[in-house]
C-alpha cells in the first residue's frame, strides 16, 4: 500500500524534469538520481557518513527521549513544578538550534558532540510536550482507582500514566526522530561534522545535483524507516489502545 | 485545602499564581546575571549589556520592520499548517487504506531538512514571501498532522457508534465527533507547531530574505555583533512566551469541556 | 405454574414482522483468543412489538444488539430488518448504550446531547426544543440542561442517554440495560415511560435487561438467552393485560407466574442447560 | 571569495597526508570546502606540512559562525576566512590574527574565477546597469555585495539602491533563470556551470575592486598566536610552500579538487582557479576596509596591522 | 408495618466507631454553575458493620463515597475514620467504582488488573497467585484471566473490578452500585459473596444501590438519603437474623415489611420530602 504511494512519487520525480515542468538542471529526473546514489553506493565514504549520521542521530534522540520522557513526566504529573516551569519552558523551546551553533561550537568544537548538542535541544521539546499533553490525558476514574488503593507514585507512573501518554510518547517519537534526522543532516552541514549532511553540503557546492539529491533521498528513506519501526512497535505496545484494536478488527 | 474562604482564596490563589508564574525566571535570569557578570568571553557577553543593548537594537525601527513582517509570515504559515494539518490529518486518520497510501511519503517529506528543501521549493515558490511561508507550513503541519491523525484514530468506540447508529451525516460527524473528540490531541500537535513556527520562521529568513527577526539574528551573528545576538534569541523566546500565552487562552475555551472532564474529579 | 413456551411462529398477534434474526453467529477474533460469543440466534418481533431479552452475564446480549443495530458484523446468519438485510444502521433507530456513560459526547451539554440526533433529523428548530424538553423532563432531569454529561451522576448520565433516544421517536428502539444506574423510584417511572411512548408512537422495542421483574413488566414477550456461546433459550410469551401499572400488574397472580418461570430459566441459563435441538 | 555565510560547504572532514612524522604536532583546520582551499590540501598531499612536524586535520565547515567561534575558543588552531569576516570581526573587538594568505582574484577582468553573471538575452549589459536591480549574492553585509557596489561604481553606476538578495550559490542560477532576480554573483564552479548555461558575465567584481585581490586567508586567535609562536611560524611556513606549489601546479589543484569536492569531473578542467598568492597586500585589506566603512558593514576601520601578523 | 427508625447513636450493637461522618457538605464548583451535591451529613458506621445507602439519582451517594474514600475534599465537615480525620486515601481500603468499566486498566490483562494492587501491598508471589485466583472464581470468570478489559462484557467488566478489591482484602470496602451491571442469578451469588466475606474478614462494608431488596437483604443497616441537596432521611436498623440466605431470608414477613419501609422512603425522598429538624 504505502509502495504505491511511494511508486506514485517516484513517478511525479521523474516525469516532472522530463515533460519540463521543472529544469532538470535543478530538479534533475528520478533515474539520475538512482544512477548517482549508485554512484555513491559505491564508495567506502558514503557507507561512513550513513554510519555517522546514524549513530549521531541515534545518540541524540535517545538521549532526547530519555530526557524529555523523564522530565515530561515528572513536570506533567507535579502540577506546582508544571506551573512554575510553564513560562521558562515556553521562552526555550522557540529559540531555533541554528542560532545556538556559534556557543556549540564554542563548547565542543566542530565534531559530533556540537552536533548532538543542536540535535538533543531541538527534539527534546518535542517529546516533552506530547509527554506533557499525554500526562494530561489520564482518565480520573482510572487515576482515582490507582490512588485508593494507595499505589506509590512509581507503581502510578508506571501503571496509569506511562500507559495513557504512550500514544503521545509514540508520537513524540515519531516527530522528534524526523527533527533529530533533520538536525543532524543540518549540524553536519553547517559545522561540518562527519555525515550525510556534509557529504550534501560538499554536493551542494560542487553544483553536483544528481548527488545531491541521491543524498537527500537516502535521507528521506532512514525518515521512512524510523515510521516504520515506529509503527510496529506502536502495533505491539498499543494493542490495547482503541486505535489498534479497531483496525485490527477490521 | 478546601475550606480555604473563597474572598481570600481568590487573592492568595492569584498571588499564587504570579509567584508560580515569575519564580523560576527569575531566579534563571539572576543565575544568568551573576554568572556573566564579569564575563571577558566574546560569546557570552555580561547580561547587564545585553539588557542595555535590547531596547536600542529592537525598538530603534526594527520592530516595524522586521518584528511585524515575521509575525505576519508566521502568523500566516501558522494557520495554513494548522488548516492543512488537521485537513489532511482527519483524512488519514479516519481511512486506513489513505494512510497505508500516504504515510511513507509524508514519512519521507518529514525527514528532508530545510537547508534541503527549501531550494527545492524555491523553484516552484520563488524567493519571495509565498516561500518563507511555504518553509513554515513545511515544518509547522507535521506535529499538527501526526497528532490530528492519532486523535482521530483514538476516538472512543462507543462514542463513534452513537453517532452512527443516529446516522449522523459526515459533515456532523466530522464537526461534533470527529474534530472535537481528537480536539485535546490536535491541540498538543497545534502547541509544538507554534515553537516550531518560530524556528522556521527563523530557519525560512536565512534564504533569500531581506528583513525579519531571523534574519537580523543570522546578520549579527555573522557580524559578531554577539550582544545583538543574545536580544534576539531573547526577542524569540520572548515571542514564544507572548504567542504560548494567545495559545493557551483559546485553549483552555475551545478545550473548557476536557479540562473539566479530566479534572472534574480530581477536585470537584 | 403454566407457562406458554412458544416459538415465533406462535405469536398472539400475527403482525409484520419488523426484525428477523436468522441464525446469527459472532465470533470476536482477538490474537490467540477467539471468543464465540453467540453461536446460533433465530428469532423475529413484529413491527410495533416490545420485546425483552434476558440472559447471563456475558451471554451476548450487547453483542446481538450491535449486530441488530448494523455496527457490528456477524461471522454468519443475518438479521433482516423490516425486509432488508442489515449491513449498516438503519434509519429511524435508536439505541441506548449500556455504556451510557461514554455514549454522551462530553464535549457538549446535556441539551446539545439530546438535540443533537433531531438535527440530524432536520426536525425544525421549534419543534425540537419542544421534543427536547419534553424528553428531559420525562427522565426527571428539566434541570440541568446546561451541564456537561461529566458533571452529572451516573444515573443522571443514563437519563440523557435515554432522552436522547426518546425525543429522537424512533421507529425501532434498541436498550442495553437502560435503567441499570437509577433508583427503584425513577427506575419504575421510567419503564412506564417506554411503555407509554411504545403505546404512543407505535415503536418496535428490544430491551435488555438482568431484572427479571422488569422483564415481564415491560414485555409482550420475553426472550431469554442461553449462557455463551449463546442460543435463544425460550421465547415466553407475556400475556399480560395490555394496560400495565406498576401496582396492580405486579400483584397479578399470572406476573408471579411468569416471573417465577423467566427467573427460573435464567437460573437454568446459568447453570449451562441448553435447549433441546429445537432451533433444527 | 565566500563569505562567512550559510553557503551549505562541506567536505570530507580530515585529510591526513601520508608519511607524516610520528612526533608531528596535530594541528587542527577549519576550512570550507571550495577551490580557494585547495592549496592546503595538496600541501598537506605534498607533505609540506609534514616537513614542519605538523600532523594536519582539516575540519570542514560552513562559513564563519562555525569557524570563528572554534578558532576563538582554540577548538582548533586556524580557520579560513574572507578578509571582509576578519576585518568585521576585528572591528568588533574580537582578538584574531591572519596568518597566512589564501586565494584572490586574477586580476584578469572577465577571467576571474568569480563575477556578475546575467541570463543570455538580459539588457545588462555592464556593473553599471545593475542599478537598481536585483543581485544575487551568497552573503548579505559581507565581500560580496560590497565588492559588487565597488565594481557599480567603479564602471560609473549608482551603488545605493542595487537590492541584493541572499542566495546560497547553488540556488542562484535557478533563481536566475526564473527571473527571480536579474544577476548573481557567483564564483566556480558556478561560474563555469553559468557560462556553459549561456550566461553572460558582466562584470568581475574583485578585479574591479583593487588589482590583485586578496580576498581570503586563514588566520588563528590572538591567544593561540602568543601562546604557540613557534606552532603559527610551522603553520605559515608549510602554508606558503603549499600556495606556491599550487600557483605552480595547476593541474595538480585541479586534481586535487576531486578528493574533497563532488565538482563534475568533465567541469575541473574549464574552471578558472582563483590566484594562490604569496603575500598578503596590506593594500587589499586597506580596500576591503574601507568599502566595508563605506557600505555600512562597520562604524570605523579597525586597526588592521592589528589583524596582521 | 411497624420499623424502628433509630438514629445512628442508638445501633443495636455498641460495637467501635470505624467511620463517623460529621456534617458533610460538598458544592460543586462549576463556570456558572455550582451544585450542592450534599448539604449535611452526619453518620456514624462500626467497625466490621455491613450498611447499605439508598437514594434517588443524583443524590450525592457517589459524592459521599469519594469523600470517605479521601479522593475527594469536601466543603465543609469532616470524615473521621478510626479516629483520624480522612485527607487522602486510608490504608488498607478498596473501592469498585459506579464507573467499572473505566477503573480497569485497558492496557493490563484481567489478572493484571485483579493483581496489581496486590503486588502493591507487597503479597508474596503465591499468595497473590490464590488470591486473584479464587476471586476470579468466586466472580464466576476463572476463564478470562489472559482477556483484556475490552474484551468482555459490561457485567463480566464489572465482576473483574468486584474480583480486584475482593482479592485485595481491605478493611473497608467501598462500593457503588458494583452489581448494576450482573444478571439477576449472579447478583444473587455476588450478594452471598460480600456477606461471606464480611463475616470472613470482619471488613467494614459500606454499599451503595438502587436495589432496595438488595440494601434490606445485605445491611444491617440501610442509611437512606434525601434527593438533592442531601441530608440523612433515615438510618434503617435491619433487625433480620444474622444468617441470610437468598430463599428464607427474603420470604421472612419481617423483611418484606423492612422493604416496604425502605420503598415508602425512597419514594419519599424522591418526591422531595426532607427530616424535620433532627440533624441540629
Ligand atoms: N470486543 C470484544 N472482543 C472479544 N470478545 C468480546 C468482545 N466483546 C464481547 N466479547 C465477548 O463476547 C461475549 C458476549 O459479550 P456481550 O457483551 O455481548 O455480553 P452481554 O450479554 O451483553 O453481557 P452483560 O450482560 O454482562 O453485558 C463475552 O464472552 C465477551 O467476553
Ligand atoms: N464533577 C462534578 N461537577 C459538578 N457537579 C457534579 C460533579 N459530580 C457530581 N455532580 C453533581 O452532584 C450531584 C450528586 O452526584 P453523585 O454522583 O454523587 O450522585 P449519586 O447519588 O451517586 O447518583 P447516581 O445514583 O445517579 O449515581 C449531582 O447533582 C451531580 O450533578
Ligand atoms: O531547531 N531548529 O533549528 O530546527
Ligand atoms: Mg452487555
Ligand atoms: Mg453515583
Amino acid at each position: 500500500m504505502g509502495g504505491i504511494g511511494l511508486a506514485g512519487l517516484v513517478a511525479v520525480v521523474e516525469a516532472a524534469p522530463r515533460t519540463g515542468l521543472v529544469d532538470e538542471r535543478y530538479l534533475p529526473p528520478f533515474s539520475a538520481m538512482v544512477a548517482a546514489l549508485a554512484e555513491q553506493g559505491a564508495t567506502a565514504e558514503f557507507w561512513q557518513s550513513l554510519l555517522e549520521t546514524l549513530r549521531g542521530w541515534a545518540a541524540g534522540l535517545t538521549i532526547a527521549m530519555a530526557a524529555g520522557v523523564v522530565l515530561g513526566i515528572l513536570i506533567g504529573a507535579v502540577p506546582l513544578v508544571r506551573a512554575a516551569l510553564n513560562s521558562t519552558i515556553e521562552f526555550l523551546r522557540p529559540i531555533p538550534s541554528v542560532a545556538l551553533i556559534p556557543l556549540a561550537v564554542l563548547l565542543f568544537g566542530t565534531d559530533m558532540r556540537s552536533t548532538l548538542l543542536l540535535v538533543v535541544y531541538a527534539a527534546f521539546w518535542q517529546v516533552l510536550v506530547q509527554v506533557l499533553y499525554g500526562v494530561q490525558d489520564v482518565d480520573p476514574v482510572a487515576r482515582e482507582t490507582a490512588r485508593s488503593y494507595r499505589f506509590r507514585p512509581l507503581t502510578q507512573v508506571r501503571t496509569v500514566i506511562w500507559p495513557t501518554a504512550l500514544p503521545y510518547v509514540m508520537t513524540g517519537f515519531r516527530l522528534s526522530a524526523a527533527v533529530a534526522l533533520i538536525l543532524e543532516i543540518t549540524g553536519e552541514l553547517i559545522i561540518g561534522s562527519p555525515g550525510l549532511g556534509k557529504q550534501i553540503a560538499v554536493a551542494q557546492t560542487s553544483g553536483a545535483v544528481a548527488s545531491m539529491y541521491a543524498l537527500v533521498i537516502v535521507v528521506g528513506l532512514i525518515g521512512v524507516a524510523v515510521n516504520v519501526a515506529a509503527r510496529a512497535i506502536e502495533r505491539r505496545a498499543l494493542r490495547w489502545h482503541p486505535s489498534i484494536r479497531r483496525e485490527a478488527a477490521s | 485545602m478546601a475550606s480555604l474562604d473563597p474572598q481570600g482564596g481568590g487573592v492568595v490563589s492569584a498571588a499564587r499564581r504570579i509567584l508560580l508564574l515569575l519564580a523560576v525566571p527569575v531566579l534563571l535570569v539572576a543565575a544568568w546575571w551573576t554568572a556573566t557578570a564579569d564575563s571577558t568571553n566574546f560569546f557570552w557577553p555580561p547580561l547587564s549589556q545585553i539588557a542595555g543593548t535590547f531596547g536600542e537594537t529592537w525598538f530603534t525601527g526594527r520592530f516595524a520592520d522586521d518584528v511585524l513582517p515575521s509575525l505576519a509570515r508566521l502568523l500566516a504559515g501558522y494557520l495554513v499548517a494548522v488548516a492543512l494539518g488537521v485537513g489532511l490529518g482527519t483524512a488519514i486518520g479516519s481511512s486506513p487504506a489513505l494512510r497505508g497510501l500516504l504515510e511513507p511519503v509524508l514519512e519521507f517529506f518529514r525527514a528532508i531538512p530545510p537547508p534541503v528543501l527549501v531550494p527545492i521549493l524555491m523553484l516552484f515558490a520563488g524567493i519571495g514571501n509565498g516561500m518563507k511561508v511555504l518553509v513554515i507550513v513545511s515544518g509547522c503541519v507535521w506535529p499538527v498532522l501526526l497528532n490530528t491523525v492519532e486523535g482521530v484514530r483514538a476516538l472512543d468506540e462507543v462514542l463513534r457508534d452513537t453517532a452512527r447508529s443516529y446516522r449522523m451525516r459526515r459533515r456532523s460527524r466530522l464537526i461534533h465527533l470527529v474534530l472535537r473528540g481528537a480536539s485535546p490531541q490536535i491541540a498538543a500537535g497545534a502547541r509544538q507547531a507554534l515553537s516550531i513556527g518560530i524556528i522556521l520562521m527563523v530557519i525560512s529568513e536565512m534564504f533569500a530574505a531581506s528583513n525579519g527577526v531571523g534574519f537580523t539574528i543570522i546578520q549579527f551573528q555573522r557580524s559578531f555583533a554577539i550582544p545583538q545576538m543574545w536580544t534576539g534569541i531573547i526577542l524569540l523566546g520572548l515571542i514564544g512566551i507572548a504567542l504560548s500565552m494567545i495559545f493557551r487562552w483559546a485553549e483552555a475555551r475551545l478545550l473548557r469541556w476536557y479540562t473539566g472532564l479530566r479534572m472534574s474529579q480530581r477536585e470537584g | 405454574m403454566t407457562t406458554t413456551p412458544v416459538g415465533a411462529a406462535a405469536r398472539p398477534e400475527s403482525t409484520t414482522t419488523m426484525l428477523d434474526v436468522r441464525a446469527l453467529k459472532k465470533v470476536y477474533e482477538g490474537r490467540g483468543r477467539s471468543v464465540e460469543a453467540v453461536r446460533d440466534l433465530t428469532f423475529t418481533v413484529g413491527s410495533g412489538e416490545l420485546v425483552c431479552i434476558v440472559g447471563p452475564s456475558g451471554a451476548g446480549k450487547t453483542t446481538l444488539l450491535r449486530c441488530i443495530a448494523g455496527l457490528l458484523d456477524s461471522t454468519s446468519g443475518e438479521v433482516v430488518l423490516e425486509g432488508e438485510r442489515v449491513t449498516g444502521p438503519p434509519r429511524g433507530m435508536a439505541v441506548v448504550f449500556q455504556e451510557y456513560g461514554r455514549s454522551l459526547f462530553p464535549w457538549m451539554t446535556v441539551r446539545q446531547n439530546v438535540e443533537l440526533p433531531l438535527k440530524e433529523k432536520k426536525v425544525p428548530k421549534a419543534g425540537r426544543r419542544r421534543l427536547v424538553e419534553d424528553a428531559l423532563e420525562a427522565v426527571g432531569l428539566s434541570d440541568v440542561h446546561g451541564a456537561h454529561p461529566w458533571q452529572l451522576s451516573g444515573g443522571m448520565q443514563q437519563r440523557v442517554a435515554i432522552a436522547r433516544a426518546v425525543a429522537y421517536e424512533p421507529h425501532l428502539l434498541l436498550m442495553d440495560e437502560p435503567f441499570a444506574a437509577v433508583d427503584a423510584q425513577t427506575r419504575a417511572d421510567l419503564e412506564d415511560l417506554v411503555r407509554s411512548l411504545w403505546r404512543r408512537l407505535g415503536v418496535t422495542v428490544l430491551f435488555v435487561t438482568h431484572d427479571i421483574d422488569e422483564s415481564v413488566y415491560l414485555g409482550e414477550r420475553v426472550v431469554v438467552l442461553s449462557n455463551s456461546p449463546t442460543v435463544v433459550l425460550e421465547d415466553v410469551v407475556i400475556d399480560l393485560p395490555d394496560e400495565r401499572d406498576q401496582l396492580t400488574t405486579r400483584s397479578l397472580p399470572r406476573f408471579a407466574e411468569l416471573r417465577a418461570h423467566v427467573y427460573e430459566l435464567v437460573q437454568r441459563a446459568k447453570s449451562g442447560q441448553r435447549p433441546a435441538p429445537q432451533s433444527a | 571569495a565566500c563569505g562567512g555565510g550559510q553557503t551549505p560547504s562541506a567536505g570530507p572532514g580530515t585529510s591526513s597526508s601520508a608519511g607524516s612524522p610520528a612526533g608531528a604536532t596535530t594541528v587542527k583546520v577549519s576550512v570550507i570546502p571550495i577551490i580557494d582551499v585547495a592549496p592546503i590540501y595538496l600541501g598537506n598531499q605534498q607533505g609540506f606540512f609534514a616537513e614542519e612536524a605538523l600532523k594536519l586535520e582539516l575540519v570542514s565547515a560552513q562559513g564563519g559562525a562555525a569557524i570563528v567561534p572554534a578558532v576563538v575558543s582554540g577548538q582548533v588552531e586556524f580557520g579560513f576566512s574572507n578578509f571582509t569576516s576578519l576585518i568585521v570581526a576585528k572591528s568588533k573587538g574580537l582578538p584574531l590574527k591572519v596568518v597566512a594568505p589564501g586565494a584572490g582574484s586574477t586580476g584578469a577582468q572577465g577571467k576571474d574565477f568569480g563575477g556578475v553573471v546575467v541570463k543570455a538575452d538580459s539588457p545588462l549589459k555592464s556593473a553599471a546597469d545593475l542599478a537598481g536591480k536585483r543581485v544575487a549574492v551568497n552573503t548579505l553585509n559581507n565581500i560580496n555585495d560590497t565588492t559588487v557596489r565597488a565594481s557599480i561604481r567603479a564602471a560609473g553606476g549608482d551603488a545605493k539602491n542595487v537590492s541584493f538578495t541572499e542566495l546560497a550559490f547553488p540556488d542562484m542560477l535557478a533563481a536566475l533563470d526564473q527571473g527571480n532576480v536579474d544577476a548573481a554573483q557567483v564564483v566556480e564552479p558556478f561560474l563555469a556551470t553559468a557560462k556553459k548555461n549561456g550566461d553572460r558575465v558582466i562584470a568581475s567584481n574583485y578585479v574591479d575592486t583593487a588589482p590583485d585581490l586578496t580576498i581570503a586567508g586563514y588566520f588563528t586567535s590572538q591567544q593561540t598566536a602568543t601562546a604557540k609562536p613557534d606552532l603559527v611560524k610551522r603553520f605559515t611556513s608549510a602554508m606558503r610552500k603549499s600556495l606556491k606549489y599550487a600557483t605552480d601546479n595547476p593541474d595538480a589543484v585541479r586534481k586535487v579538487l576531486l578528493t574533497y569536492t563532488k565538482i563534475d569531473p568533465a567541469l575541473t578542467g574549464s574552471l578558472t582557479l582563483p590566484k594562490y598568492p604569496a603575500e598578503i597586500t596590506s593594500q587589499s585589506l586597506e580596500t576591503l576596509s574601507k568599502l566595508a566603512v563605506q557600505d555600512g558593514l562597520i562604524q570605523t576601520a579597525p586597526d588592521l596591522s592589528g589583524l596582521l601578523p
